[in-house]
């Protein structure tokens, strides 16, 4: 289907194409069975960013108050990118990890499934 | 008239100018049920409702235009039928 | 009430919103005002118009015109729907006590033939008129910029619909309600030749794409004609023949445009004044629509009050050159 | 003169005209069949969308309004409902509302719908101008110029309470830029800027036939219940224009199936969207209505369940004759019903900062109230979340999520709702269009996409515009080394950093209504302002 306009040729402006944010690509994010964050988060990253660099520095500033965390063997984490799961290398680059502009990734951690049996 | 068993309703201001409109439908809908809402009577009925302009006359004690009904209605469900006699609401079977 | 009497004494923190306290200082404001400016939508769009890809949903560029400030075309009547409405409602009660005072009299039945033939013939055709002009309200209110030039456009669209079944009302009068007079008078605007050359500028403002454009053509120049041309000119041609019975009834329509006139020209001359480009732009539109509209109805004056017509109408004409120089245009 | 001649009924008793009658004669024929110019020029806008009309005097105003009547009727509204506006100002009625919390919802109407009925007066002039038919045209212009009223008397029966309270002193600045607020924004421009047929059935049919009445009836109900007679003036008043406009809905889907079986499957597809758009936004209702009405009439899944499942369930049953169905993905709204309120209010409270109102967590007395409502979801998902940021609070490390949300691109709320049978897993859809990824929060939305993808890049998503780096005032420079990009992008939108939004607990409007009324900020609880300096707000159950 497409849409259907007044003339041929209707198209809207692609708003947010990767060359409009300055270097870095935005990324979305989601820790399954954790809502006491409530919807998953978008964040601007390098795209040369390791991912390691991710896990290690930036992860703690999004989800660090939660008393799981800490707790969180990343060896057994369990990684899906586009809802399909895969195995990153954590010493390569997001960009080579396929994660380009505008993915969207969510880690579960087996074991730890959120607070009070109520995935908080 | 045919017409299906759904339901339909209207709903109005509750003040005093609704008074002998909201007890015109109760006599003329007996299957009507009337909720009471703060501010607000909302009557349902099954399939059919029916505003009549003489039933509404004879307990205002003076002329009423149909018309007027649009200064108290808050909403209403059903298709509606108006002439200077009736306002109908219904669901018309197929 | 303890909570009434302790509230009296609490002082507000402001008097009005944001944008109202900073274009009119921090006091309490006018509902007007609350309720017009910045009304409508600025920036951040999110889709392009299917119907107009090349434009914005609303979007400057729909006119020639331009304002450092769209919001300076406010209404000097300073009506909102409240203040519209309530206003309206009460001219309509006493409209409907004199068409109603007309019916139960005859006024217009008890007429000669000649005379309700001119009503027919002359005046009501003009319910057609009317609803171009609502279009055309309608159409500067739709793609118009700003909330207080699209509000008192479509409430003025409003009131053409009104005044085009205030006129199919004045023919029920005449035919005793059977609408063989609004048959006829669609006969009239649709084939009668005397009727042709202003239909055929109605129907060019139809097409007509610059909402300010529309507006000047619409409201300033083809009312400015038409109004006082049927509605004083015609108006006095039959009282002198036939007595004021007419008036009655078509007063209504001269006292509408008097006020009406009012927001037009506070409009058109703020407008003018902006900058020497709006002028020429206003300028060359006025002319153009003034010079048309004044050769559609020539045939229809003269066909209307025989030889009387050719000087009603340039007397009328006369009466808009000096209204367009009061508003900085040409005479 | 060369007039025809006049027809020999003269002088007969004058007829005397039925409702109907002096409808058809003073509305009818008022238009005509151009010659000078090409139909087409003139109403430019009616083809391209592929619905096909064929007589449009078959439009049926059932409401029949004359502008005489149209004038006398709704002045008298306007006299009653400017009557009590100025009557509840005079008392400063604003302090008899039941609590500070109540207002925080008024600054959502303010900021939210204002600027819809605004976009929707607009819309209506439109279609008013663009349709041929008079009698479609006018009932158009009527509706157009009752949302201007919706406009206008939300303005000024809210005025009042914006000279004593917070965050609502910039609406229009607000409506254009504020996060949240690109979600009732979006959808009134979606509809716009789709041609005249969809636009009447994305807002005539889908939204105010189908969904409106859960915003003016229990929504306003609510309002007379906590003693807000300003508000609930207005919005009774407004719901009884809805009235004529829900009925013109109905007329208008009959019309356009009535007229050409191919408009069918093309209007089935404007239902399936807009009812999913409509039903999207009104979680920021169901969200007003369970926790920011602190006196509660009902609960937002049984108004689901009375306005749409038994009423919206009628009206399809009725256009099924002509074979149009229920809207894609309904049933997915009975399983939210349980859940939508309770995720967004989770959401403005983790947000809390980033919002124009303050956010509370739902007090003792509340809870217990939600468990009754939502037996089957809130004490399984949502008590404990509320307890445990209760317990976060009491320990001074109160939640809050700082980083930015990942927006739908259609609907943009954040992704904040579940899968419909699994309420512990976000539900995240994904598509990818000329290169780009595109997020959904729900198949409805992600299909909307799919079907007008040219149009849905356009969006303007507020996350994504700021990192971007387009949100701050002018005037303020973004290289200085002060320049903090989320405090400037709150201040853009309208948004005053560390007053608007934030805790309701010592919240600058609490405070106030304390110190002037005398009364707790939070009716379930002590005042919070009075010694003992006890500050736990809730109610010991």
């Amino acid at each position: 289907m497409s849409v259907t306009a007044i003339r041929p040729g209707y198209h809207g402006d692609m708003k947010d194409t990767v060359d409009k944010f300055h270097a870095n690509q935005i990324l979305g994010i989601s820790w399954d069975k954790h809502l006491m964050y409530a919807t998953p988060m978008c964040i601007p990253v390098p795209p040369q960013m390791p991912f390691g660099a991710l896990v290690e520095q930036v992860l703690p500033t999004l989800f660090g108050q939660h008393p799981q965390f800490a707790q969180i063997d990343w060896s057994k984490a369990e990684w899906l990118r586009s809802d399909e799961p895969f195995t990153p290398a954590f010493d390569k680059s997001l960009a080579d990890n396929g994660i380009g502009h505008k993915a969207y990734i969510r880690f579960r951690t087996p074991g730890l499934e959120g607070l009070s049996g109520a995935s908080i | 008239m045919s017409h299906t068993q759904q339901p339909v309703f209207i709903a109005l201001q509750a003040n005093n100018d609704t008074l002998p409109i909201i007890e015109a439908i109760q006599a003329d809908n007996p299957e009507a049920v009337v909720h009471e809402y703060p501010a607000m009577v909302k009557i349902d009925a099954p399939g059919y409702l029916v505003v009549k302009r003489a039933s509404v006359e004879e307990r205002l004690g003076r002329p009423f235009d149909l018309q007027e009904l649009q200064i108290n209605l808050i909403s209403l469900s059903g298709s509606l039928d108006e002439t200077d006699e009736e306002f109908t609401l219904q669901w018309k079977s197929a | 009430m303890t909570v009434e009497i302790r509230t009296q004494a609490i002082k507000p923190l402001r008097n009005t919103f944001g944008h109202i306290a900073r274009r009119f200082g921090e006091k309490t404001a006018s509902r007007y005002q609350e309720g017009t400016y910045d009304l409508q939508t600025e920036t951040n769009r999110h889709y392009k118009p299917l119907w107009e890809p090349e434009l914005d949903i609303y979007d400057k560029r729909r006119t020639a015109v331009q304002m450092k400030d769209w919001y300076a075309l406010k209404d000097p009547r300073q009506f909102y729907y409240g203040s519209y409405t309530i206003a309206r409602a009460k001219q309509q009660d006493a409209l409907d006590r004199q068409m109603d005072f007309a019916e139960k009299r005859e006024l217009l039945r008890s007429l000669p033939e000649a005379a309700q033939q001119t009503i027919l013939f002359a005046l009501v055709p003009l319910r057609h008129y009317e609803w171009g002009a609502n279009m055309n309200q309608c159409y500067a209110a739709s793609y118009g910029w700003g909330a207080a030039i699209t509000q008192a456009a479509m409430l003025g669209a409003m009131d053409r619909l009104g005044n085009a079944q205030h006129l199919s009302r004045i023919g029920l009068l005449v035919d005793g309600n059977t609408g063989h007079s609004l048959a006829q008078a669609k006969d009239t605007w649709l084939t009668h030749p005397d009727w042709q050359p202003i239909r055929r500028e109605v129907e060019r403002s139809f097409v007509t794409r610059d909402w300010f454009e529309l507006l000047v053509a619409q409201t300033l120049i083809a009312d400015g004609l038409v109004y006082p041309l049927f509605y004083q000119q015609v108006d006095a041609w039959m009282a002198r023949r036939h007595g004021v019975g007419l008036a009655t009834v078509l007063d209504h329509m001269m006292r509408w445009q008097d006020e009406t006139a009012k927001w037009v020209d506070a409009v058109i001359k703020t407008a003018v004044a902006e900058s020497p480009e709006n002028r020429a732009l206003i300028q060359g539109w006025a002319q153009q629509w003034r010079g048309a509209f004044l050769n559609a109805l020539s045939p229809l004056a003269e066909a209307v009050m025989g030889a009387d017509g050719a000087a009603a109408l340039a007397a009328v004409n006369t009466a808009l050159g000096a209204r367009l120089a009061k508003l900085g245009l040409e005479a | 003169m060369n007039a025809p001649q006049a027809p020999q009924t003269l002088n007969k008793p004058a007829k005397k005209l039925s409702l109907k009658e002096n409808y058809a004669l003073l509305t009818r024929g008022l238009g005509w069949e151009p010659t000078y110019q090409d139909k087409d020029d003139i109403y430019p806008k009616v083809k391209f969308e592929g619905i096909k009309i064929h007589d449009w005097d078959k439009w049926e105003d059932p409401f029949r309004l004359t502008m005489d009547a149209y004038w006398k009727y709704q002045g008298e509204k306007e006299r009653k409902l400017y009557a009590i506006i100025d009557a509840f100002q005079q008392n400063n009625g604003q302090h008899n509302v039941s609590d500070a919390r109540y207002l925080q919802a008024l600054k959502v109407f303010l900021n939210g719908v204002v600027g819809l009925e605004y976009s929707a007066h607009r819309g209506f002039n439109m279609i008013g101008r663009e349709f041929p038919g008079v009698g479609a045209a006018i009932a158009a212009q009527m509706q157009a110029v009752d949302e201007l009223r919706h406009a206008q008397t939300q303005i000024h029966a809210l005025s009042h309470y914006n000279k004593y309270f917070t965050g609502m002193a910039e609406f229009p600045h607000q409506f254009d830029r504020t996060w949240y607020l690109s979600i009732p924004k979006s959808f009134f421009e979606d509809a716009i800027s789709a041609g005249p047929f969809e636009y009447i059935i994305a807002i005539c049919f889908s939204f105010e036939y189908v969904l409106t009445n859960l915003v003016f009836m229990p929504w306003m109900s609510g309002a007379a219940y906590n003693g807000d007679m300003s508000t609930v003036s207005f919005g009774f008043s407004a719901q009884s224009d809805e009235a004529r406009h829900m009925t013109l809905g109905i007329e208008v889907i009959k019309f356009l199936l009535e007229q050409d079986p191919a408009n069918v499957p093309i209007v089935q597809g404007w239902i399936d969207k807009w009812f999913w758009r409509g039903y999207r936004l009104l979680t920021l209702i169901a969200a007003m209505m369970d926790y920011m009405l602190p006196k509660r009439v009902m609960a937002w899944n049984e108004a689901w369940d009375i306005y749409f499942e038994q009423n919206g369930g009628a009206l399809f049953a009725d256009l099924a004759r002509y074979g149009i169905r229920m809207p894609k993905h309904w049933e997915q709204t009975v399983k939210e019903k349980e859940h939508a309120s309770h995720q967004l209010w989770c959401t403005f409270y983790q947000f809390r900062h980033a919002a124009g109102f303050p956010v509370w967590l739902p007090t003792a007395e509340e809870m217990d109230w939600f468990s009754v409502k939502y037996p089957t979801t809130f004490d399984t998902y949502y008590r404990p979340r509320y307890e445990y940021w209760r317990e976060l609070e009491e320990k001074g490390t109160p939640f809050v999520n700082a980083t930015l949300p990942q927006l739908c691109q259609t609907c943009q709320w954040p992704l904040l709702f579940t899968e419909a049978d699994d309420p512990t897993t976000i539900c995240h859809r994904e598509e990818t269009y000329l290169g780009d990824k595109f997020h959904f929060c729900s198949d409805g939305c992600h299909d909307i996409f799919r079907h007008e993808p040219e149009k849905f890049v356009h969006a303007h998503l507020p996350v994504h515009q700021i990192y971007q780096g387009n949100y701050f005032n002018p005037g303020v420079d973004p290289t200085a080394p002060d320049f903090n990009p989320l405090v400037e992008a709150l201040k853009y939108m309208g948004i005053n950093p560390g007053v608007d939004g934030g805790d309701f607990q010592g919240h600058i409007d609490a405070v106030n209504w304390e110190r002037w009324t005398n009364k707790p900020a939070n009716m379930h609880a002590p005042m919070q302002t009075q010694p003992p300096a006890h500050t736990d707000d809730r109610k010991t159950a």
